[in-house]
């Protein structure tokens, strides 16, 4: 893998003529950052201004990157429908990215990240016969095996039980060791565990929340990782 | 005046000159009759039309009808419009076929397909082959062009006023072997046909009457009767028209209502020996004089 | 169970047919009743088969290629914005020229065998299966585009790996149609010039008044056609279900 | 925009007709190059003119009334699994018979006026109108049915509310074909009997070898069909848009 | 509305001939019962049981009304996709229940509900333009819209900001007083804070966890609500 680069996204976004969010927002390189806000704020349309993706709206601003080297080519993205293709298995849905870059198929590893997302007896089924965490989890193990610096993810773990979202962020934490992050969430303890830096946007602004200073994937149980969580959720749910 | 519907055999052409001249020059009026004149695209309908009520007259060919007749159809010949074959086996002048039987293991095209193969078979016999020594091929719309082109070594069906002048005029020479002259018993290329069952005989014997003095018109007056077909319509204006119609002028039959029972009954025992028809229809079963009382 | 449907479907056409026949006083050499074409077709037999197997091959062979041909192209099509732009109003345009028209043309160059009914075959099935196909090519969901292009596909891995299974109920709605106007084509080609085949005893019946043994060859071909039709519909409905990710549902 | 990929794919049509002249040496009475077509329509423009308008009105007269027959079976057809089962083969079968061998039984019962040019261009476009939109009513998401299911719906407002612009976007493919062969049906219904039309004067044309004659009808009849193709198409697209809800993104 | 009515689903549910779960599951009349399990355990299998949807597997057992009736036309449905009609507006698809049965549509009902779930301005808006909350929101606006007895939510908060979230679970607990309601949730909190009843998942066996005797819609600051929370998420952590 090459090195991590940051982001920089600063600028506003409208959608007809209105004005959605004015933001400014930089991912360090190599670090998670996550992303709370209202629904309907625009996270997910930071996500896609990101690789320059279709957004329904104008964005007049920039989108840089640290090491000043284009995106194209750099980034995973998952979104916040799984995307699965209705024909593939789960298998090879994980290893459509290779496939579609006509890249050597690493089906080991791919069987290795359907495993380690508890999919492995499942690896033959297509997306309609899986529960809806099935397809998600599915979906974070083809962004997984994308082999990228750059990784944005869109609530990845919405719809997981308690159990098996702390199994998955575990994993995406290990797997996405020193690689530049941005993960859209609406849960703060998932937040609070899991970020290098917390951005909370609001139409008028982007601000910084505090983070507890033990490193990232910290305990639950942690008391600051507790506290910080608390005033969090108190936070957010006062700026509603 | 009584109304007429009468259905071509196909576009209009040199052959329906003592249709259009009568219809021009006011004859049909003069009988009391007002013709509404159809021309269909395929030969085959107008009989049909006629035997199901929907015309009272329809041009056709004297071979067809021997069919349709054994078919059901109830149709009588009333009159004759060409009274001589025009009928070709048509061949290219310069080309290796010098006698019908030079054309032995050849392609025979033809089109509207009913007693095509049978002519061919007289004719082969007639020239000491046997009938299926050439392989015959419907080629539907594209007589001449499909011999022109060399698709086929020879077409039947082609007619010696029509056909003959168009391959001419293109730059293609023909060659006709004229059909009577090869085995063929001689008839009637283009009848009047009408519903046995339904018939008007008073109003055919009017029309035919219009048609008579329309021949007489023509042959009297060839470069005027021209021009009054000609100028019905902007399509005719042209130098096929103009060639065809000298050429076809001989060939109009002089008495429409006439009747001939001989030829019919030599036509339907030739038919009936190439096993086309299973049995003889009486003539009278075939054709009437509408003007006997 | 399909098999009484079509049964059922049989009995139900027939009377409608009967039923016309004695609605409409439809005279026999215009419109036979059912049993006397069963009379025709039995008398007939030998040689309605003799020349319906010349027809099924060249409809199959038809099939097979225009499908081909069109499938090709839609391809194309989809690939390249220019190929589009340029090709699909042409395409349209040649559409437009009725085979018929053509076929005289089509007989010259290709002769008065088989191949130009092949040829014919493939003029008429090739729009819709191409326009049907490359409806399905173009019609692919935004999201799944916005993945392929942050991992960063090539237009043809993303043509064969996401447009192409996308399409293949598009393709199977075309196939549906071209099942039914393949035969067309066949006939047309017959009619236009032959020796042999359904289309070529069509016009002969025709010429010899014997409507029965025309309506006779009329109803060989579209049994032949419904067939083809019940057959490439069983295809299509797997290409359906395979798109759809349900192919191992019903087996 | 549009108008330059119309004028250059014209000229790119016109450049392949003339190289197949030249390559293939054909005669000019069987293809006749395009020069001479533009003279001899030219020289006839009033007679074209005059047959295309007639033509032109039995071709829309057709697409409206085919789209609306084509719209109401496929509409009974889902609506009901039984005329689905029964009609279905039925309708494939007329469908297999070609138009062209029912002629003189339309001619006899909707005579040689328009009436039985518009009826042969309602049946040819008939089963592509109603296989497509079929198609679309019956592919509704497994989903959808379940919500409709437990809300309760009457399967006559189901159909209306979620079948029908569920299957908008199969129409407008359907339309698309319609479009093609509409023009074709008409033609076909004037070669069968007819006195005016552009089908009539193709025949009346070939049948005096004015190839050229015919060919300059025919282009005719192609734009005229390309246009319709076109305008068609847009529409098509607007159903597309509505039905994904994309109605308002390009107005 | 008529009197509320309870369900019982007893059986064992077989997919390809694998047990997928063996469950005995009540719902109380009027009461609002919380369905927690793994994901892919089968929860919206269940859900979907009730209503006699396909499930793609087979059902041994019954699924039984406590006053005998038949169930049909008595439950609302919100499953774990959205499923809004692409071609109608939020409030259109909110309508969609009376359209498709033909009944009065109550226009302002639906506008009050959208307003509820904060869409009042998105009302005209077609959903492929609205983000993913705003999504779910529409679709749960279109639930509460159905007047029934018998409600089944397939995580129906999922993709909320906890601010949202609790404004939603509020409006449902309001909306749907006196319903039997089902619940999948994969948020012991959000159980917690709403269940009458909550009823744990495996495939072994269905069970009953113990809620505090505060009646439903608990202050989650309340201390007996965040400690019954607190043993789920250990619980469910554990089962795993
Ligand atoms: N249509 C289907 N065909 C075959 N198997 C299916 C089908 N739908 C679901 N399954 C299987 O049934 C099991 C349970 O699925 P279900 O959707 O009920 O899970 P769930 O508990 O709701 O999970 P989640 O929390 O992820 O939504 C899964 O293992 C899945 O693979
Ligand atoms: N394609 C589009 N066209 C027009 N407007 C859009 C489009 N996509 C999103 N929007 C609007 O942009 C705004 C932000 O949407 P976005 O999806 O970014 O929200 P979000 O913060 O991700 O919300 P959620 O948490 O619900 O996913 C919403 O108000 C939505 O209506
Ligand atoms: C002037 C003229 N009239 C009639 C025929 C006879 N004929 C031969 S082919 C054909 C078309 C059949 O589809 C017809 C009518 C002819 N050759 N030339
Ligand atoms: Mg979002
Ligand atoms: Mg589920």
């Amino acid at each position: 893998m090459t090195a991590p680069f940051g982001i920089r996204v600063a600028g506003q976004h409208r959608i007809n003529g209105h004005l959605l969010f004015d933001a400014d927002i930089t991912l360090p390189a190599g670090r998670w950052t996550c992303l709370l806000g209202r629904s309907g704020v625009g996270k997910s349309t930071v996500l896609r201004l990101i690789p320059g993706l279709e957004t329904g709206g104008r964005f007049t601003g920039t989108v840089t990157a640290t090491d000043g080297k284009p995106l194209q080519g750099r980034i995973s993205y998952m979104a916040q429908s799984d995307l699965l293709l209705p024909w593939l298995s789960a298998l090879e849905n994980v290893l459509i990215g290779a496939r579609l870059r006509g890249a050597q198929a690493d089906v080991a590893r791919a069987r290795r990240l359907l495993d380690r997302v508890g999919l492995l007896s499942h690896a033959d089924k297509r997306p309609h016969m899986l529960s809806g965490g099935m397809r998600q989890r599915t979906a974070l193990a083809r962004t997984l095996f994308e082999n990228r610096p750059l990784v944005l993810l869109d609530e990845p773990f919405s719809a997981l039980d308690a159990g098996t979202r702390a199994d998955m962020q575990e994993l995406a934490a290990e797997v996405l060791q020193g690689r530049t992050v941005l993960l859209v969430t609406h849960d703060p303890s998932e937040a609070t565990r899991l970020a290098d830096q917390i951005i909370v946007m609001t139409a008028r602004q982007t601000s910084i929340w505090p983070v507890p200073d033990t490193p990232a994937l910290r305990a639950i149980d942690d008391p600051r990782t507790f506290d910080c969580q608390t005033r969090l959720l108190a936070h957010l749910r006062a700026a509603a | 005046a009584d109304d007429v519907t009468l259905m071509l055999d196909w576009f209009v052409n040199p052959d329906h000159g003592p249709i259009i001249v009568a219809q021009e020059m006011g004859y049909f009026a003069a009988q009391d009759l007002n013709v509404n004149i159809i021309a269909p695209a395929d030969p085959s309908d107008p009989p049909k039309m006629v035997a199901a009520g929907k015309a009272d007259l329809a041009v056709s060919y004297q071979p067809q009808l021997h069919l349709h007749i054994h078919e059901g159809l109830p149709l009588l010949r009333v009159g004759t419009l060409i009274a001589t074959p025009l009928n070709c086996l048509l061949t290219l002048a310069d080309g290796p076929i010098k006698t019908p039987a030079d054309l032995a293991g050849k392609k025979v095209g033809f089109s509207v397909g009913g007693v095509e193969e049978a002519m061919m078979g007289a004719i082969l016999r007639h020239n000491g082959l046997p009938v299926d020594a050439v392989e015959m091929v419907n080629v539907n719309w594209s007589l001449s062009p499909s011999l022109m082109s060399g698709q086929v070594d020879a077409v039947i069906g082609a007619y010696r006023n029509f056909e003959l002048n168009q391959m001419q005029i293109e730059g293609v020479e023909g060659k006709c072997f004229f059909v009577e002259e090869h085995g063929l018993p001689a008839y009637d290329e283009l009848i009047y046909v009408a519903n046995s069952d339904t018939m008007d005989t008073d109003m055919i014997a009017r029309f035919l009457a219009a048609t008579e003095k329309a021949t007489q018109y023509i042959i009297n007056h060839p470069d005027e009767s021209w021009q009054v077909f000609a100028a019905t319509s902007a399509e005719l204006r042209d130098e096929l028209n103009a060639r065809a119609w000298a050429d076809t002028i001989p060939r109009f039959a002089l008495r429409p209502a006439a009747m001939d029972v001989g030829r019919y009954a030599t036509f339907e025992a030739f038919l009936h020996a190439a096993q086309l028809v299973p049995d003889q229809t009486p003539v009278s079963g075939i054709t009437i004089d509408v003007t006997a009382p | 169970m399909r098999a009484r449907d079509i049964a059922l479907a049989v009995l139900l056409g027939l009377a409608s047919w009967q039923g016309l026949v004695m609605l409409t006083g439809a005279p026999h050499f215009i419109l036979p009743a059912p049993w006397r074409v069963a009379q025709a077709a039995y008398h007939s037999r030998a040689v309605i088969a003799e020349n319906a197997s010349v027809t099924a091959i060249e409809v199959l062979l038809g099939l097979v290629l225009g499908t081909l041909l069109g499938v090709v192209t839609a391809i194309q099509l989809a690939l390249s914005k220019t190929a589009e732009r340029l090709l699909l109003p042409v395409l349209v345009f040649t559409q437009a020229v009725p085979v018929f028209a053509l076929a005289p043309l089509l007989t010259l160059w290709f002769g008065y065998g088989m191949g130009s009914k092949v040829v014919m075959a493939v003029l008429i099935i090739y729009f819709p299966v191409t326009a049907a196909f490359h409806d399905g090519l173009t019609r692919v969901d935004q999201g799944l585009r916005d993945l392929a292009v942050t991992m960063g596909a090539g237009k043809y891995r993303f043509m064969r790996h996401v447009q192409i299974p996308n399409a293949l109920p598009g393709l199977g709605t075309g196939l549906k149609l071209a099942a039914v106007y393949a035969p067309i084509g066949a006939v047309i080609g017959e009619w236009v010039g032959a020796s042999k085949g359904l289309g070529y005893l069509m016009l002969l019946a025709n010429g010899r008044a014997k409507i029965d043994l025309m309506f006779a060859s009329l109803i060989v071909l579209a049994v032949l056609t419904v067939a083809l039709h019940i057959t490439v519909g069983h295809l299509a409905d797997r290409l359906t279900r395979y798109a759809t990710g349900a192919a191992e549902l019903n087996p």
